[in-house]
């Protein structure tokens, strides 16, 4: 399995990515275009020939004695199939980008500074790239902080008072979660045992498993932003739309997530204590989301705290996978996908308010359907999506969470059971939510004139719904195939 | 299993002799016995053939160009007819498909049906009005119909017009049962207090206000056929278990039936007509009431039914 | 006296608006008044606080202009004292109105009860109630011209001028059905057209037109017929009570000429009244016995109306009805004694049958539950409309003119008079009932104490321009006649108000809230006599044309239906 | 071969979805019509071709398809009113021409369709719930059509159903997945196999899961509230699927569940039987009120589900039972319960049409409104009165052989709580009767009024929709065996004999042809002996009144039956409060979360003062937890920067220096 192909894909945009801070307009567009089409390139090549020639496949590229594995991939399934759908993602994206963050735009009117923008997405995109393919607590280190500052520096892309507000907001609590986290855990590491490899996790005994694990999971927690640090993603959205889109669909809110996995990939037998203290963590972050659905009135705010909660889903499912089911793995990597896509077109459709109308105030919107009939249909899916209704794939990833979650609570306490209860309650509510809010903002007399977006605005959406539903039932399978790795 | 119908044309003979002769006769019987309850001489027996005589020698007046208008009388008549064509007449029954018993009330309501769809066909309060009563009459009896069957299905454990008197046992719960029918037929009738929907001195004749001349001729026979034919099943219910032994046995034993089927029609008849002459018409509400709490009390009937008494 | 300190009182507080004072007869005080304060007086009148039974009686119109050269309008109430302890008498409030613009407040504006006779006032003599509320046509046809008003002098009494049809029904209320009773409905003996606007069956509002069989008798007894010609018309204003309509012209135009008839003949008239009265019940029992399809105790009432009753008016009269006994100043013929015996005998057979029609009707409880708490007529809406007799007795009025009044011979007999609390068609046909056996024993009564004597005073010429009125009790309330004299022993102008014409006005107040099946009860419960309401001018409505009869037409008429017989 | 059909009818259902393409409002919908009747002529063919190969496996799109009886049954029942209601949609959808979005019409009227193909078929639950979801959200999205009244009344139909409906089946399924451990061994048969390895308590779970959803589908009380609305404001084509077809998939599952997941009991019997009679009794009572046409039948279609459900339970109940006549009495019970969903999807489908026309015709649904229509549309009025009679349960159509069967099933059972349902049944068949007699005559007796004297007959097209389900009434009501044929197959041959004839069962035979023939031969004898010679034409009889206003001369749809109405006023009276007590409670969930959210929302800045509902909340900032905790620090380290900069230089490296020890 030749891993330069991935090695590539995110080389590329971090380079010219640097290079994006120097340019503006028209040629910002053709280098980033260069960038991210060469990377989805390189992902689908990479994928066409994993599926080809599917295993497990660990390459190590820097190894040291008293670091251990430094740098080094794990090309799987998993880690194809992300990057695959991170380098789609990213494309339709900043695709949208091209015209969203342009004069026309009625809330935000950019005029200038595009290169910059792109230049810290496509940074923010290799980054997550290159977090998927890590191989070592070390690896996923650098790339978190590489993840951490592109997104500080999109998020205060606006330089507004409370963009940079929110950006130092996310960026302190990523690094105060890395701090007493992922970073001790790394230092840990490579103190005791000079090795972060992922390979290693299964050799530690059980009460450094512990440890471990909950130091991993709490930076992993934060970047996902779950209880208790979990505010910074709701501020973030004060970041340009598109920004938001990835940040939340496949961003760092996900990398978080993909960090925990494989963590429990390769950690053979976690502790129970584990399970616990991540259980009451989600099953928290579950409440609190169903409280703040209602509360919001902001549709990227709306998007945001769904986000948690979709996460939140997730965790729950790596919940199943903790208690040793296969099956959680599976559930929660699938719920990301198709998360990840419906999030994607979610956002990029709040884009269109405000850059239709100047507003992401849900109240202020009525009779979309009259003014903006492509939004409103992307809208409607998206939120409908959000909220889990067939056929966008949700419904399935979720119907998958609580069916392998029952395979492992059956017969156990019922508080075990709370989560996935939870996950079925925190679904109604977002759902009570969506169609009152689409009620009012979809029908009626129109609030505003005609909006209008761009033609290629409008085919990003359209391909997204396209993708959104049909996506799931192509990587059902392929995620089936996800396993422990480690023991 | 599967039992074929038979049609009896002695049956068809006899049944089309008894509903298209009796039921005038019967009338001018009652009238008679009503004028000699209120110190009158009373028209001849004959007087309603002389009336029907008339009214089918007469033109009909058009209200409405409704179809329904001219259509529904027919239909009662005939469904009255069908009805009677269900019932056994000694032991010929005219068309005989094992006689579910639940199958002949619908066939005679449909008299209902076509009489109400015919008074509503018309632009007159007065019609209407007259049609949602008799809607309400059998909204109310029905029921009490319901329970008397329920209780036969216990007792009996049969539903057929003919196997239930044969099979009925003497028990509390079916003199109960055949009380209920009683009341349900007499209500069902439309004899006072029950002529709620013709109260010809508050509306104008209900739902015969618009008829006139032939139409009105076949309505009025319908409704005289009807409460023959219900009279008739009764009879038929009391007639045959008295009379189990020879019920079935050659044509002696049918005719001896048949004769004490007609001649306890022709007793009950003055009876009701007695009945009638004593009292006053109820308000449609009154009435509805008066079958609800009938009804309530019937479900006790059938409990003690299930019980097995 | 007690009576003449509430005078007084009421002369002291109007003493402004009076302008004179009359004792027609010492029970019937005249006070010519102002126009101006009409309602403020009626109004005090009927609420009276000491006389707490009186009512509205009715508002005579009349075209005074040869006389005083204005129109004048009178409103009588009956001051009726509850507890007995003062003496009871008329008061006529009569006002004159320009002859130009007959101009007044209306009455009807405080008392309901004047709603019917100020829509006749303006029908019939172009008069202009002011604030009235409800000035819709009442007596004239749908197609009588505007403008033209048959019972003012100047109209001639066979004039018919043609007009046009026009709607002058209540609109009806949203969402409802229209329901119409009438005119040609089997509840109904005579025509009349109530429309009822239902939901469902449920009554919402009413509307009520009538008048459909004007005989015009008031126009063409006035100024063409002298007061004995007039006792024929007056007997035939009503089929039932045509006794009483008889006795109180008679009794009216006695007041005039100031004659006390004959204590026998006074005798005679009580037993015929009551013998009228007996048979109008019973008629009454049965069609109510009809309406709720109980046809036995209709057929049972109405056979003994007809053996012992009529058969003994037709043995005391000559006539089962329509008797032609009276005359003004006493009675036609004598009864011959060996008929006391025969009375006695047939009283005493009528009171057995009647306790077995009471019987009859009590015993078929669905008669009961179809007339107990329907149509009920409250106390204080029955006062308001003043509604007279078994209708308003059944209301809690204590109220009738034999006793309250001391007409004819009923002073020196025993009676009591029912009267029931609560109102609905039960009560009323209980009331009646009643009065029935209370009639038996009247009649018992007179014919024990009858005096010898003659049975005539003979009256000479009437003095002209007196006016007066005379009243009995008919089976359904108060008649009232009112009698002005002109010359020649005529009638300038006579006025007839029949008791239905009070309680019919109520009857939609009755129907309101209760079922389309209870309507014809609730309206036969007043034993509605249209022809004795509608007596003032002929009109075929079909047609549109208009005819009265002339003098020597109706003469033929009467000596045919005479020759006949 | 079947299979094939299937998938022909599919792909004609995909080409009619994607038939918005074309853009131009009237030729999709003529287009998308136009497939979705070629796709439900292919589900007729397939059930021909079907019949006598039973049960047929297969694979679609890679998901498991099995056909056996039953799903026949409702295949008919999708084929027919899908036929009927695609030719309706032919003409009936240019009234909504102003709103546009044909596509979306096209895809979601096609989708629908489709869904309840495939859900029938399907023999994995995943793809069962699947299927039902999607069928769910299409009607969601048809259901707002009209996007007024109608707004309110899909939001809450999609509520009700994700809560009610979505929630226990996902339940459902993840207890099924619990037992059998993976997603291909989902089928039916498989998680049957398996069952006996759940606890009782799951396996309670599983029973009430089903049972809940399928309640909530098909509107039993009490999750019927959302019915009236919905059928009544969704467009007249949609509620026929609606009532027709959409709610039959409930009984589908519920046959299915039961008889093919979980084990039919006695006790379960019991519990579908309540509900079915309660239903029954609750929705009818209710319809005799209205008098809004399409909300009268939604009522309707609440009481009928309820004679369906009270035959299935009859099923539930006694087809186990070791007794054989008592078994007997199950089977007949249930194939009454298919029977009666077959024939209530034909009437109230032609109903809805025929209300759906009136609306087309005179604008209004309003049954207080419109009068006379006869005149003005006979073929509708024709249509409209066989399917009344249908619904009511005359002789002579379907509605009658089915309720017929109810009762005898009932009566049979000799159980006293059956027999009551028997009786029940009874009684509320005449209060069906009512109803349709006020339905039929207020709108097509009488006169025209101001409103009717304008309409006009509705197109062909419509009238063709109408009569196919109508007519089919007449027919399987005097030869049930074209019907029995068919619903008898899920519950095995030989019970219940239908022939040409008439049809018979234990002891019990009817023969609707006779009576017919019975019936039809007096009915022409009559006529002709006695030819009415009704030539004079004359005004209603309104006792001769002059200036009578003769358009209020009839009874309006409101003053039927009021004093029955008001004799049982204290049923309605507890069906109110129930009513009432559901509001409440939601009113009382709302308030409760305003009060907790009050805490998670800087209420202070808010500008009114009072926060009394929701939406006052939004207007705040919303409060972290995390914040509360960090913010502190944050701020205080701020304003320590902004004091001196050195200071955080400072803090800085003795951070890192403190961090190096640790390493080190």
């Amino acid at each position: 399995m030749n891993s330069t192909i991935f090695l590539l894909s995110f080389l590329i945009p971090w380079l010219l990515g640097l290079i994006e801070f120097k340019l503006d307009k028209k040629k910002a567009d053709i280098v980033m275009l260069i960038s991210a089409l060469s990377s989805l390139a390189l992902t689908s090549y990479g994928l066409v020939l994993f599926l080809g020639n599917r295993g497990i496949y660990h390459l190590v590229y820097i190894h040291s004695q008293g670091l251990g594995e430094v740098f080094g991939f794990v090309v799987d399934t998993m880690s194809v199939l992300m990057a695959f759908i991170v380098s789609l993602t990213a494309l339709l994206i900043l695709l949208y980008a091209i015209d969203y963050m342009s004069s026309s735009n009625k809330l935000h009117p950019v005029t200038s500074g595009k290169g910059t923008f792109y230049g810290w997405m496509l940074i923010l995109e290799g980054a997550v790239l290159g977090f998927v393919f890590s191989s070592s607590l070390l690896s996923f280190l650098v790339f978190a902080e590489v993840i951490a500052i592109a997104t500080w520096g999109v998020i205060r892309y606006y330089k507004t008072p409370n963009a940079r507000h929110a950006a130092n907001k996310a960026f302190g609590f990523i690094n105060l979660s890395m701090l007493f986290g992922l970073l001790l855990v790394v230092v840990f590491g490579l103190v005791k045992y000079h090795d972060t490899s992922l390979y290693a996790l299964t050799q530690l005994d059980s009460h450094a498993k512990l440890w471990v694990f909950l130091g991993v999971m709490f930076t992993a927690i934060t970047m996902s932003s779950q209880f208790p640090l979990y505010s910074w993603l709701p501020d973030s959205t004060e970041a340009p739309t598109p920004a938001s889109a990835f940040t939340h669909s496949i961003g760092i809110v996900e990398a978080g997530l993909f960090m925990m996995v494989r963590t429990i990939q390769f950690m053979d037998g976690i502790p129970k204590t584990a399970y616990y203290v991540i259980a009451i963590l989600v099953v928290i972050t579950q409440v609190m989301s169903i409280f703040y659905y209602p509360l919001q009135k902001d549709a990227k705010r709306l998007l945001a705290y769904s986000t948690i909660a979709q996460v939140g889903i997730m965790y729950v499912a790596l919940l199943g996978a903790m208690l040793g089911s296969a099956g959680g793995l599976q559930a929660s990597v699938y719920q990301l996908f198709n998360h990840s896509l419906v999030k994607s077109l979610a956002f990029l459709v709040a884009g269109t308010f405000g850059f239709s109308f100047g507003t992401f105030d849900m109240k202020k919107i009525k009779g979309l359907r009259w003014i903006l009939p492509g939004a409103a249909v992307g809208w409607f899916l998206a939120l409908l999506g959000l909220a889990g209704v067939p056929p966008m794939g949700l419904f399935l990833s979720k119907a998958n969470v609580i069916m392998t979650g029952t395979t492992t609570v059956r017969g156990a306490p019922w508080i075990e059971w709370v989560p996935i209860l939870l996950v079925l309650v925190d679904a109604t509510i977002f759902f009570l939510v969506a169609v009152l809010w689409l009620k009012s903002m979809l029908f009626g007399e129109p609030s505003y004139e005609k909006g209008k977006i761009s033609p290629l605005m409008c085919a990003v959406l359209i391909v997204l719904m396209v993708v959104m539903t049909v996506s799931p039932f192509l990587t059902l399978h392929l995620t089936e195939s996800i396993r422990f790795i480690g023991g | 299993m599967m039992k074929t119908m038979s049609i009896s044309v002695l049956g068809i003979i006899v049944g089309v002799v008894l509903v298209a002769i009796l039921p005038p006769f019967l009338d001018g019987i009652a009238r008679k016995v009503k004028a000699r309850i209120q110190y009158r001489v009373g028209p001849p027996i004959l007087q309603t053939y002389y009336d029907l005589q008339k009214l089918f020698g007469l033109p009909s007046l058009r209200p409405t160009e409704n179809k329904w208008f001219r259509v529904a009388p027919y239909l009662a008549l005939a469904s009255a007819f069908s009805a009677a064509f269900l019932l056994p007449y000694g032991k010929w029954v005219p068309v005989k498909f094992s006689g579910d018993i639940v199958v002949f009330f619908y066939v005679l309501a449909m008299v209902s049906v076509a009489i109400i769809i015919g008074a509503f066909s018309t632009q007159n309060a007065h019609s209407n009005i007259g049609g949602h009563r008799e809607m309400m009459m059998v909204l109310s009896v029905e029921p009490i119909l319901g329970v008397a069957l329920g209780i036969f299905a216990f007792k009996a454990g049969t539903l057929s017009l003919s196997a239930i008197p044969l099979k009925v046992p003497a028990s509390f719960s079916t003199v109960l049962a055949y009380l209920l029918l009683i009341y349900a037929a007499y209500a069902e009738s439309g004899f006072v207090p029950f002529d709620i929907a013709e109260a010809e001195t508050e509306i104008a004749g209900g739902v015969l206000v618009e008829y006139s001349g032939r139409l009105l001729g076949v309505l009025e026979y319908a409704i005289l056929a009807k409460r023959l034919v219900l009279l008739w099943l009764l009879s038929t219910f009391l007639t045959i278990p008295i009379l189990r032994g020879i019920a079935l046995t050659g044509v002696v034993g049918g005719i001896v039936v048949l004769a004490v089927q007609l001649i306890l029609v022709l007793v009950a008849y003055p009876l009701i007509a007695a009945l009638e002459a004593t009292n006053a018409r109820y308000r449609i509400d009154q009435a509805v009431a008066l079958n609800t709490r009938i009804f309530l009390l019937s479900l006790v009937v059938l409990a003690v039914a299930a019980v097995g008494w | 006296m007690v009576t003449k300190e509430c005078l007084a009182e009421f002369e002291d507080k109007f003493k402004g608006e009076i302008r004179e004072k009359k004792f027609l007869t010492p029970t019937q005080i005249l006070y010519l008044v102002d126009k101006k304060d009409l309602p403020d007086m009626a109004y005090y009148l009927q609420y009276h606080p000491e006389f707490d039974e009186s009512y509205y009686v009715m508002g005579i119109g009349s075209d005074e202009r040869q006389l005083a050269g204005k129109f004048a309008y009178a409103p009588v109430i009956n001051m009726l004292d509850g507890s007995g302890k003062r003496e009871n008498f008329y008061v006529i409030l009569k006002a004159r109105l320009d002859k130009d613009n007959p101009e007044f407040p209306s009455v009807a504006q405080k008392l309901p009860a004047a709603l019917w006779a100020e829509r006749e006032v303006r029908d019939l003599l172009g008069f202009k109630p002011l604030d009235h509320p409800d000035l819709r046509r009442l007596i004239t046809p749908e197609d009588w011209p505007e403008g033209v008003y048959p019972l003012r002098k100047d109209h001639a009494y066979n004039a018919s001028p043609a007009g046009e049809l026009q709607d002058g029904y209540k609109k009806a209320p949203e969402d409802t059905s229209t329901v119409p009773i009438g005119p040609y409905h089997m509840a109904l003996d005579e025509p009349a057209h109530f429309r009822l606007f239902v939901k469902g069956e449920e009554i919402v509002d009413v509307d009520y037109r009538g008048f459909y069989s004007h005989r015009g008798i008031e126009k063409i007894g006035e100024g063409r017929l002298t007061y004995n010609q007039i006792f024929y018309i007056a007997e035939r204003i009503c089929g039932i009570c045509g006794f009483q309509h008889s006795s109180a012209y008679a009794m009216a135009v006695e007041n005039i000429a100031g004659v006390e008839i004959p204590a026998r003949a006074q005798y005679i008239r009580t037993i015929l009244l009551e013998i009228e009265r007996i048979h109008s019940h019973l008629l009454w029992a049965g069609v109510a016995c009809h309406l709720v399809g109980f046809d036995t105790g209709f057929m049972y009432a109405w056979r003994i109306r007809e053996e012992p009753v009529m058969w003994l008016a037709e043995r005391l009269t000559g006539n089962r009805k329509t008797y032609g006994m009276n005359i003004v100043g006493g009675v036609r013929r004598d009864f011959l004694d060996y008929r006391k015996t025969e009375i006695l005998d047939k009283m005493k057979q009528l009171k057995k049958d009647v306790e077995k029609l009471y019987n009859i009707a009590v015993s078929s409880d669905i008669l009961i539950k179809r007339a107990k708490d329907v149509g009920v007529l409250p106390y204080k809406v029955a006062k308001d409309y003043g509604v007279v007799g078994p209708t308003a007795r059944a209301s809690g009025r204590n109220i009738d003119v034999r006793r309250d009044h001391k007409v004819f011979a009923y002073k020196d007999v025993d009676f009591d008079v029912p009267v029931y609390k609560d109102g609905d068609v039960l009560a009323r046909l209980l009331v009646r009932l009643d009065e029935v056996l209370q009639s038996i024993s009247i009649i018992e009564q007179a014919v024990d104490q009858m005096p010898e004597g003659d049975i005539f005073t003979p009256i000479g010429k009437l003095p002209p321009y007196q006016e007066a009125l005379g009243y009995t009790e008919a089976h359904r309330g108060e008649v009232i006649h009112y009698v002005l004299t002109g010359t020649n022993n005529k009638v300038y102008r006579w006025k007839v108000r029949a008791p239905t014409y009070n309680n019919l006005a109520a009857v939609p107040e009755m129907l309101k809230g209760y079922r389309v099946a209870d309507a014809p009860l609730i309206i036969a419960s007043i034993d509605p006599c249209y022809a004795c309401t509608e007596r003032v001018q002929i009109v075929d409505v079909k047609t549109g044309k208009v005819k009265a009869l002339n003098e020597a037409e109706f003469n033929d008429l009467s000596i045919k239906a005479s020759e006949e017989l | 071969m079947v299979i094939y059909l299937l998938e022909l009818s599919l792909s004609l259902f995909v080409l009619g979805a994607i038939s918005g393409l074309v853009v131009e409002y009237k030729s999709v919908m003529r287009l998308s019509s136009t497939f979705a009747t070629l796709a439900s002529l292919a589900l007729i063919a397939l059930i021909v071709e079907a019949y006598g190969h039973l049960p047929i496996k297969g694979e679609l799109l890679g998901t498991p398809i099995m056909i056996d009886g039953l799903s026949l049954v409702f295949l008919a029942i999708i084929g027919v009113v899908g036929l009927a209601d695609a030719i309706y949609t032919f003409n009936y959808m240019d009234k909504y021409e102003k709103l546009g979005k044909a596509w979306v019409f096209a895809l979601a009227y096609n989708a629908f369709l489709a869904s309840m193909v495939l859900l029938v078929t399907t023999s994995h639950l995943v793809w069962f719930v699947f299927w039902w979801e999607i069928m769910t959200f299409s009607a969601f999205v048809l259901v707002i059509w009209e996007e007024k009244d109608s707004l309110w009344a899909g939001a809450q139909y999609y509520i009700t159903m994700h809560l009610t409906s979505t929630l226990p089946l996902l339940l459902a399924m993840a207890i099924g997945y619990s037992v059998v451990g993976s997603f291909d061994g989902m089928g039916f048969a498989d998680i049957a196999a398996h069952i006996g390895t759940l606890s009782p308590g799951l396996v309670k779970l599983l029973y009430a899961s089903f049972l809940l959803a399928f309640m909530a589908k098909s509107g039993m009380v009490p999750l019927h509230f959302w019915i009236p609305s919905a059928y009544a404001s969704a467009p007249s084509n949609i509620s026929t699927l609606l009532s027709g077809v959409m709610e039959k998939m409930a009984v589908y599952g519920l046959v299915r569940a039961t008889f093919d997941i979980l084990k039919p009991t006695v006790a379960f019997g019991y519990l579908v039987a309540i509900l079915g009679v309660v239903t029954l009794v609750v929705g009818t009572l209710y319809a005799l009120k209205q008098t809004n046409a399409k909300r009268l039948l939604a009522y309707h279609s609440v009481g009928q589900m309820g004679y369906i459900w009270l035959g299935v339970a009859i099923g539930i109940t006694f087809m186990k039972n070791p007794d054989p006549t008592l078994a007997f009495i199950g089977t007949l019970g249930l194939a009454a319960g298919l029977f009666h969903a077959l024939n209530h999807a034909l009437f109230k489908g032609s109903l809805f049409l025929s209300a759906g026309a009136v609306e087309y015709a005179a604008g209004t649904q309003d049954l207080n409104k419109v009068s006379g229509l006869y005149k003005i549309m006979p073929w509708t009025g024709v249509f409209a009165l066989l399917a009344s009679l249908g619904i009511s349960g005359v002789p002579l159509f379907n509605g009658f052989v089915s309720k017929w069967m109810i009762y005898e099933a009932g009566y049979y059972s000799k159980n006293f709580w059956f027999v009551l349902g028997a009786i029940l049944a009874l009684l509320i068949s005449a209060v069906t009767l009512a109803s349709f007699i006020k339905f039929y005559n207020s709108a097509f007796g009488g006169e025209p009024n101001e409103l009717t004297s304008k309409a006009k007959e509705v197109p062909g097209s419509m009238l063709i929709g109408q009569g196919i389900l109508s007519i089919l009434c007449l027919v399987i009501g005097v030869f049930p065996v074209v019907a029995l044929a068919i619903v008898t197959l899920p519950v095995g041959k030989g019970v219940i004999t239908a022939g040409v004839l008439g049809l018979s069962f234990n002891s019990i035979y009817f023969s609707p042809v006779l009576l017919a023939i019975v019936l039809g031969v007096l009915f022409i004898a009559f006529l002709l002996f006695l030819p009415a010679r009704a030539k004079e034409t004359a005004k209603p009889w309104d006792c001769g009144s002059t200036l009578f206003p003769e358009e209020t001369y009839r009874l309006r749809a409101s003053d039927y039956y009021r004093p029955y109405e008001k004799r049982i006023g204290a049923f309605y009276a507890f069906g109110d409060f129930f009513g009432d007590l559901g509001t409440e409670v939601i009113n009382r969930t709302i308030a409760a979360y305003v009060w907790i959210g009050k805490y998670f929302v800087r209420t202070a800045e808010i500008p009114r003062v009072t926060v009394e509902n929701v939406d006052d909340l939004r207007d705040g900032v919303t409060l972290h937890l995390d914040d509360a905790l960090i913010m502190p620090i944050v701020r205080f380290v701020k304003v320590v920067g902004i004091i001196s900069k050195t200071a955080v230089v400072l803090v800085l490296i003795v951070a890192v220096a403190v961090l190096a020890a640790l390493i080190w």
